[in-house]
């Protein structure tokens, strides 16, 4: 029953979604949209590994970036269609976080998420120096012409988003409510304990990995059409991995939908506060919800409504 | 006199009339705007706030004089926060919720670039601040860019440099060539390497650092040892701060030092500098010399300089500010010949006139890049120590190059 | 021989240039009941990180049940049937005691239990060491003496052919030691063997069917408890010199 | 191309550069080190100390390395009153791990916006006699802009050394987080130790923030530039080994120097954190730590 309603759910966002392509021409909202998606994708992958599994990943922004060169590189190298530019981006993605994956099984805790920060950097300092890619100095990424069954890019790129944010949480859902998300519960708890009860640590662990750096390069890949331009200061920008961050904290880490609401909320809020307020503060709303979500909330928002329910719960009981 | 009392129903009326007087003025004011993103916080927003401060200058002015079209002019603008996922969300903002008649840029490559897609579905007319060649991969014929770089833009950006080397004697035979990794010294560099090899000179380094090193003094030494008679470097803020302190503890000897280094151009840099800056040849745009004293520029900087006060940006608003001014110009001037707003005259029109500005005469090539270069080489002279003031003076920058607006000849070597 | 659970041949472990474990034997038949002792130090808990996976052995092999699981990671040999408790309780803070139960009743027991009702299984085996009273309880909140009863019921939810205790009792009061005892005990009449490492000699001596001392990484003494606690120099590693 | 004079050059250079990272490096290695908590803001901090030096050095032109010494109490009080609410708020509950984590990656933002709400985001500098002077013995240049922030430091971290070792709250805070049992029969509180020791770990970056700004000139998101450095280096010196931590940072400072001198200096930032990825993967505890 439950099921259902998920995927009915899914079912009515991406038709809304397509019929908001046809029926609004405000372009504002497709482009605003596809920023806070791209966030919900980003926020929804770290928590794959930081929520669920319980380690911590600073280097967002690293695999976000190589998702972006490697639609960069693909496209100037092939000039590949968008679909296979995704594909790619996954894959490698992927790969980087099996690979990070690995790296859990001499690094706990605040050392991996130290040598996730040293990876991003480092992937930068090749990414400033690959020449193919235009280095330091950016490059173009023109849009191609055509775009499909819609009126223009941006209304593609915004139903690509959907579909990918969709996916991905759809994603996270399974992984969390299977007999995988129970492993990874336990493995965040104690992993000692895990593996003796049978769990296959470095199995689920890889999962998990792989499953973040996949979506975290999926979120990257469309970027350059969305920008045009890409330098590796705008592609490792350090808000993307503060946002992958904050996001599930407000939200809640424990379960699939926390990092959702707190894509939304945060989301909703960062685009408001750019055509409303100025960036300085905007920022700063980032800075204190944070601090104080896991100072007066530790369990997010997702937690905040639990205790209520319990409490109206007690009550009425 | 009898005391009148406003009887219940008469308050009611008034108010109603208020309120139909309220509603009567559409939502849609009769206002012309004119929107725009600009880079208020982030790396860039030093720049950005200054560029915002003369971009007011320049709308209380057309105001003054009765607005545009007969329309008062108003700005919409948003921060981008130097990020560049923001513009395209902020200008489709600006065209379809706010819905603006004229737009301008923002501030930088990084943060006009991603506006151009949305500008050329709709066609509008789009000047530009201070983009490095953004329209090379573009080609938008109705793109205009403020920055006086020239129609080639990553070589004019440099050629002043190489000219006045070239006609010094001896002629300098090698040349050092260094850039902080991030775009625009890039090219500056790149431009340099280009008439470098032209010439025939001898490249002895050529490297990069990474941006914001904390410490550059082992990269000039390394090009100290390369002993070039030249050294062009294109760096940013901090690394031209690190570069200007290193070469004078070290001792370069280089014969010209300087090129395209962003930072020695603000005043609170010069003045911590100060006597270390001597010597040096450096890009500039505007500078306090006689030369390029052209009508209003003295009277924007004094409106300038009073709006800066307590912003935490440049006091004095020579760089960048003027053009930020008269970008504005141009397009309010071209506006205003057109007569209506239709980009379709007013880019024909931009591309077929000179425009007098704050800047000096303006005009465009077709790819909206100045028609001619007028990079300035500046050369710092007798600069004293813990000294402000002058730098919003004369004789402490001498203008070498283009020769239209020189103001003093060079002096080869830079340090004794 | 077909009763042998567990069958350990000159096993050897060094940590850098410490030979912790020297060419240990140990064997452990199907139901049987065994008391590993010896000083801190001596190799114990290095042992039983051999026998369940979380330590590999240098030199030597591990069988169990006639398979050689040397080189088997942890959860395999968890898969097989060998469970662990820890001295440190490491209960899933952020579940319940019953979910707790649920971790090795899917993984652990995947392969050899019933995959529905995981809930119920987890909830019979709260009832037959009379803990059903806390299912509900957060894990992480629990008494001293409750997290080693969770220990031992998270691995009896493992369902297991041996089970290796490792120090449950340590710090309890005698009355807890008793309620761990009678645990210890409704699993071995299950059919479970059980090696126990203990302090508390009195737990050891009434529990175990035989006892292994260990000293300094050798095995000095195999026997019934009697023969054990007479052998000289099981006198002297526990008396000195 | 490689000539004695300039591979003595990039050592010294190394050496100066490694005394001022183990400058900002210190504090971290108190609190990450010691405390286990991942101040992540503590290069934010030490952009506050810069733009205390700032202010007052250009209203008053006192000296910035006197200034960062005279803050030194007031940042010591921030830290300390840093350490209630991080206690209060995390380590009580038990959640210091991933939500402290999150929390000082939210104060690092916090403090970094009203920097620039305050001051803006324009690079400021201080002024002292000794900037732009170098001194030369032989063929060695030690321009004293480098040369007085490495005496600093070094000097900043001798006296901790000496704290640490030396006097009975020191030695606590050494114990504090490897060895529960020594600081219980020191009869010390846990809490007050931990208090005292991140606000010492705290005042560390008022100094090391004026030297800074002697160095290099500061706008406040500088700091983000430090975060990876500072971490490589106090993971590389062996986590919370004072003396490692400047060894390392000396190394690192060495390597970069050489790297920009003989090699491409865009390089640089790779090798230190390819240096760190690679201690981590091989031997976590880092190169000079407890095995």
């Amino acid at each position: 029953m439950k099921i259902d309603k998920f995927w009915l759910s899914v079912l009515v966002i991406l038709i809304a979604g397509f019929a908001f392509t046809k029926l609004a021409d405000n372009e504002f909202y497709f482009f605003t949209t596809y920023v806070v998606l791209q966030g919900l994708i980003m926020a929804v992958a770290w928590n794959i590994l930081g929520g669920f599994t319980g380690y911590v990943n600073f280097g967002s922004a690293g695999f976000f970036a190589v998702g972006v060169y490697t639609t960069v590189a693909l496209n100037k190298a092939f000039g590949l269609p968008l679909p296979v530019l995704l594909l790619a981006a996954g894959v490698i993605c992927g790969l980087l976080g099996l690979a990070a994956g690995y790296l859990t099984l001499r690094l706990k805790g605040v050392y991996f998420a130290i040598a996730t920060l040293a990876t991003a950097l480092v992937l930068e300092t090749i990414v400033n120096n690959w020449k193919f890619v235009g280095g330091a100095a950016g490059t173009y990424v023109l849009q191609p012409k055509g775009s499909f069954i819609f009126d223009n890019y941006i209304e593609l790129l915004f139903m690509l988003m959907l579909v990918l944010a969709v996916a991905a949480t759809a994603i996270s859902r399974y992984l969390s409510s299977s007999r995988i998300g129970q492993g990874l519960a336990a493995i965040r708890d104690d992993e000692v304990a895990a593996e003796c009860m049978g769990v296959p640590t470095l199995r689920l662990k890889l999962i998990s990995t792989t499953a973040m750096g996949a979506l975290m390069g999926i979120a990257g890949a469309p970027f350059p059409f969305f920008v045009t331009f890409v330098d590796p200061v705008s592609a490792f920008a350090l808000v993307i991995a503060v946002n992958a961050i904050a996001m599930p904290m407000i939200g809640g880490t424990a379960v699939w939908y926390g990092p959702v609401i707190g894509a939304l909320l945060l989301g909703a809020i960062q685009e408001t506060a750019t055509v409303t307020i100025s960036s300085e503060l905007n920022l700063l709303i980032v800075g204190v919800m944070l601090v104080l979500f896991i100072t007066l909330a530790p369990k997010g928002i997702v937690g905040l409504i639990q205790d209520y329910k319990k409490k109206k719960g007690a009550n009425n009981g | 006199m009898i005391k009148k009392v406003m009887s219940p129903l008469r308050i009611i009326a008034i108010l109603a009339m208020v309120a139909v007087v309220a509603f009567a003025v559409p939502a849609q004011s009769k206002n012309l705007k004119i929107g725009f993103s600009m880079a208020l916080t982030g790396p860039l927003a030093g720049a950005g706030k200054a560029a915002l401060i003369a971009m007011q200058i320049w709308k209380d002015d057309i105001n003054k004089k009765g607005g545009l079209l007969g329309r008062k002019v108003d700005f919409v603008f948003y921060d981008d926060a130097t990020s560049p996922s923001k513009v395209p969300g902020i200008y489709s903002k600006l065209l379809n919720v706010d819905k603006v008649d004229l737009v301008v840029s923002s501030y930088g490559t990084n943060e006009i670039s991603p506006a151009m897609p949305i500008i050329m579905r709709k066609g509008l007319v789009f000047m530009s601040l201070f983009g490095l060649a953004v329209n090379d991969k573009f080609n938008y014929d109705r793109y205009f860019q403020i920055m006086p770089a020239g129609p080639i833009p990553k070589d004019d950006w440099s050629r002043g440099f190489f000219n006045l080397a070239m006609a010094q004697s001896p002629k300098p035979k090698s040349i050092a060539l260094l850039a902080e990794d991030a775009d625009f010294a890039l090219s500056a560099v790149a431009g340099a390497r280009r008439h470098a090899k032209r010439l025939g000179m001898k490249i002895v380094y050529d490297k990069t650092f990474p941006f914001g090193s904390p410490d550059v003094t082992s990269v000039m030494r390394a090009i100290k040892a390369a002993n070039a008679d030249l050294v062009y470097v294109g760096s940013y803020p901090g690394g031209s701060v690190g570069l200007v302190k290193a070469a004078n503890e070290l001792g370069l000897k280089a014969k010209m030092f300087g090129g395209g280094m962003v930072g020695l151009q603000f005043a609170g840099i010069q003045k911590n500098l100060g006597p270390m800056l001597n010597g040096i040849v450096n890009y500039d745009f505007w500078v306090p010399e006689p030369t390029l004293n052209f009508p209003g520029v003295k009277e924007f900087l004094k409106k300038y300089q009073a709006g800066a006060k307590g912003k935490g940006v440049d006091p004095f608003g020579h760089y960048l500010p003027p053009y930020a001014y008269a970008y504005l110009q141009v397009l309010g001037d071209a506006v205003t010949a057109v007569g209506s707003l239709d980009q379709k005259k007013i880019a024909a029109y931009i591309h077929k006139t000179t425009f007098t500005t704050v800047v000096g005469p303006v005009k465009f090539a077709k790819n909206g890049e100045w028609a001619k270069t007028r990079t300035l080489q500046v050369q710092f002279r007798d600069v004293k120590a813990n000294n402000i003031g002058q730098f919003n003076k004369p004789g402490k920058r001498i203008v070498l190059y283009p020769s239209s607006v020189k103001s003093g000849s060079i002096k080869y070597p830079y340090k004794q | 021989m077909a009763d042998r659970v567990l069958n350990v041949t000159d096993l050897t472990k060094r940590f850098g240039g410490f030979v912790a474990l020297d060419s240990v034997n140990l064997h452990l038949d199907k139901g049987e009941r065994l008391g590993l002792i010896g000083p801190n130090g001596s190799g114990k808990t290095t042992m039983i990180n051999c026998i369940s996976g979380s330590l590999f052995n240098d030199e030597g092999t591990v069988e169990f049940e006639g398979r050689d699981i040397t080189s088997l990671p942890a959860h395999k040999r968890a898969h097989m049937g060998i469970a662990r408790s820890f001295q440190i309780p490491k209960p899933f803070k952020s579940m319940t005691v019953l979910e707790n139960l649920c971790i090795p009743l899917e993984f652990a027991a995947w392969d050899r239990a019933d995959h529905r009702h995981i809930s119920e299984q987890a909830m019979e085996i709260l009832e037959t060491i009379k803990f059903a009273e806390r299912a509900h309880e957060n894990s992480g909140s629990l008494t001293q003496v409750d997290m080693r009863k969770l220990e031992l019921a998270r691995a009896l939810a493992a369902k297991p052919t041996l089970l290796v205790s490792d120090e449950a009792m340590a710090g309890l009061s005698s009355s807890e030691v008793d309620e761990i005892l009678e645990i210890l005990l409704v699993l071995n009449e299950q059919g479970v063997a059980v090696i126990m490492i203990e302090h508390i000699m009195r737990a050891v001596m009434r529990y175990s069917e035989r006892i292994v001392v260990l000293d300094a990484g050798k095995k000095i003494a195999d026997g019934s408890p009697d023969e054990v606690m007479h052998n000289p120099e099981v006198e002297r590693a526990y008396l000195g010199e | 191309m490689i000539t004695l004079e300039l591979f003595l050059n990039a050592v010294v250079a190394g050496l100066m550069l490694g005394g001022f990272y183990a400058a900002v490096a210190l504090g971290l290695s108190i609190t990450f080190g010691q405390l286990d908590i991942v101040n992540i803001a503590h290069p934010t901090f030490v952009i506050l100390g810069s733009f205390v030096a700032y202010i007052l050095n250009q209203n008053f032109g006192i000296d910035p390395v006197l200034i960062g010494v005279v803050f030194m109490p007031v940042f010591y009080l921030i830290g300390t009153t840093l350490y209630r609410v991080y206690y209060v708020s995390f380590e009580r509950t038990g959640q210091e791990s991933l939500s402290g984590l999150a929390f000082f990656f939210g104060l690092m933002f916090i403090i970094e916006v009203v920097l620039i709400l305050t001051f803006g985001v324009d690079y400021r500098l201080v002024n002292a006699a000794y900037i732009g002077k170098t001194l030369h013995i032989g063929f060695l240049d030690m321009p004293f802009r480098m040369l007085v922030p490495a005496i600093a430091a070094t000097i900043m971290t001798g006296a901790v050394v000496l704290y640490m070792t030396k006097t009975f709250m020191g030695k606590a805070i050494m114990a504090v987080s490897q060895d529960r049992l020594a600081l219980q029969l020191m009869g010390a509180d846990p809490i007050k130790v931990k208090r005292i020791a991140l606000g010492i770990a705290i005042a560390t970056a008022s100094l090391a923030g004026a030297l800074l700004i002697i160095i290099q000139p500061v706008e406040p998101s500088v700091g983000r530039l430090y975060i990876g450095r500072i971490f490589a280096i106090v993971v590389l010196g062996g986590m919370g080994s004072i003396s490692g931590t400047f060894v390392a940072a000396i190394l690192i400072g060495v390597v970069e120097s050489f790297i920009a001198t003989f090699y491409g200096p865009s390089w640089a930032p790779a090798v230190g954190f390819g240096i760190l990825l690679l201690t981590l993967a091989i031997r976590p505890q880092g190169i000079f730590g407890r095995a």
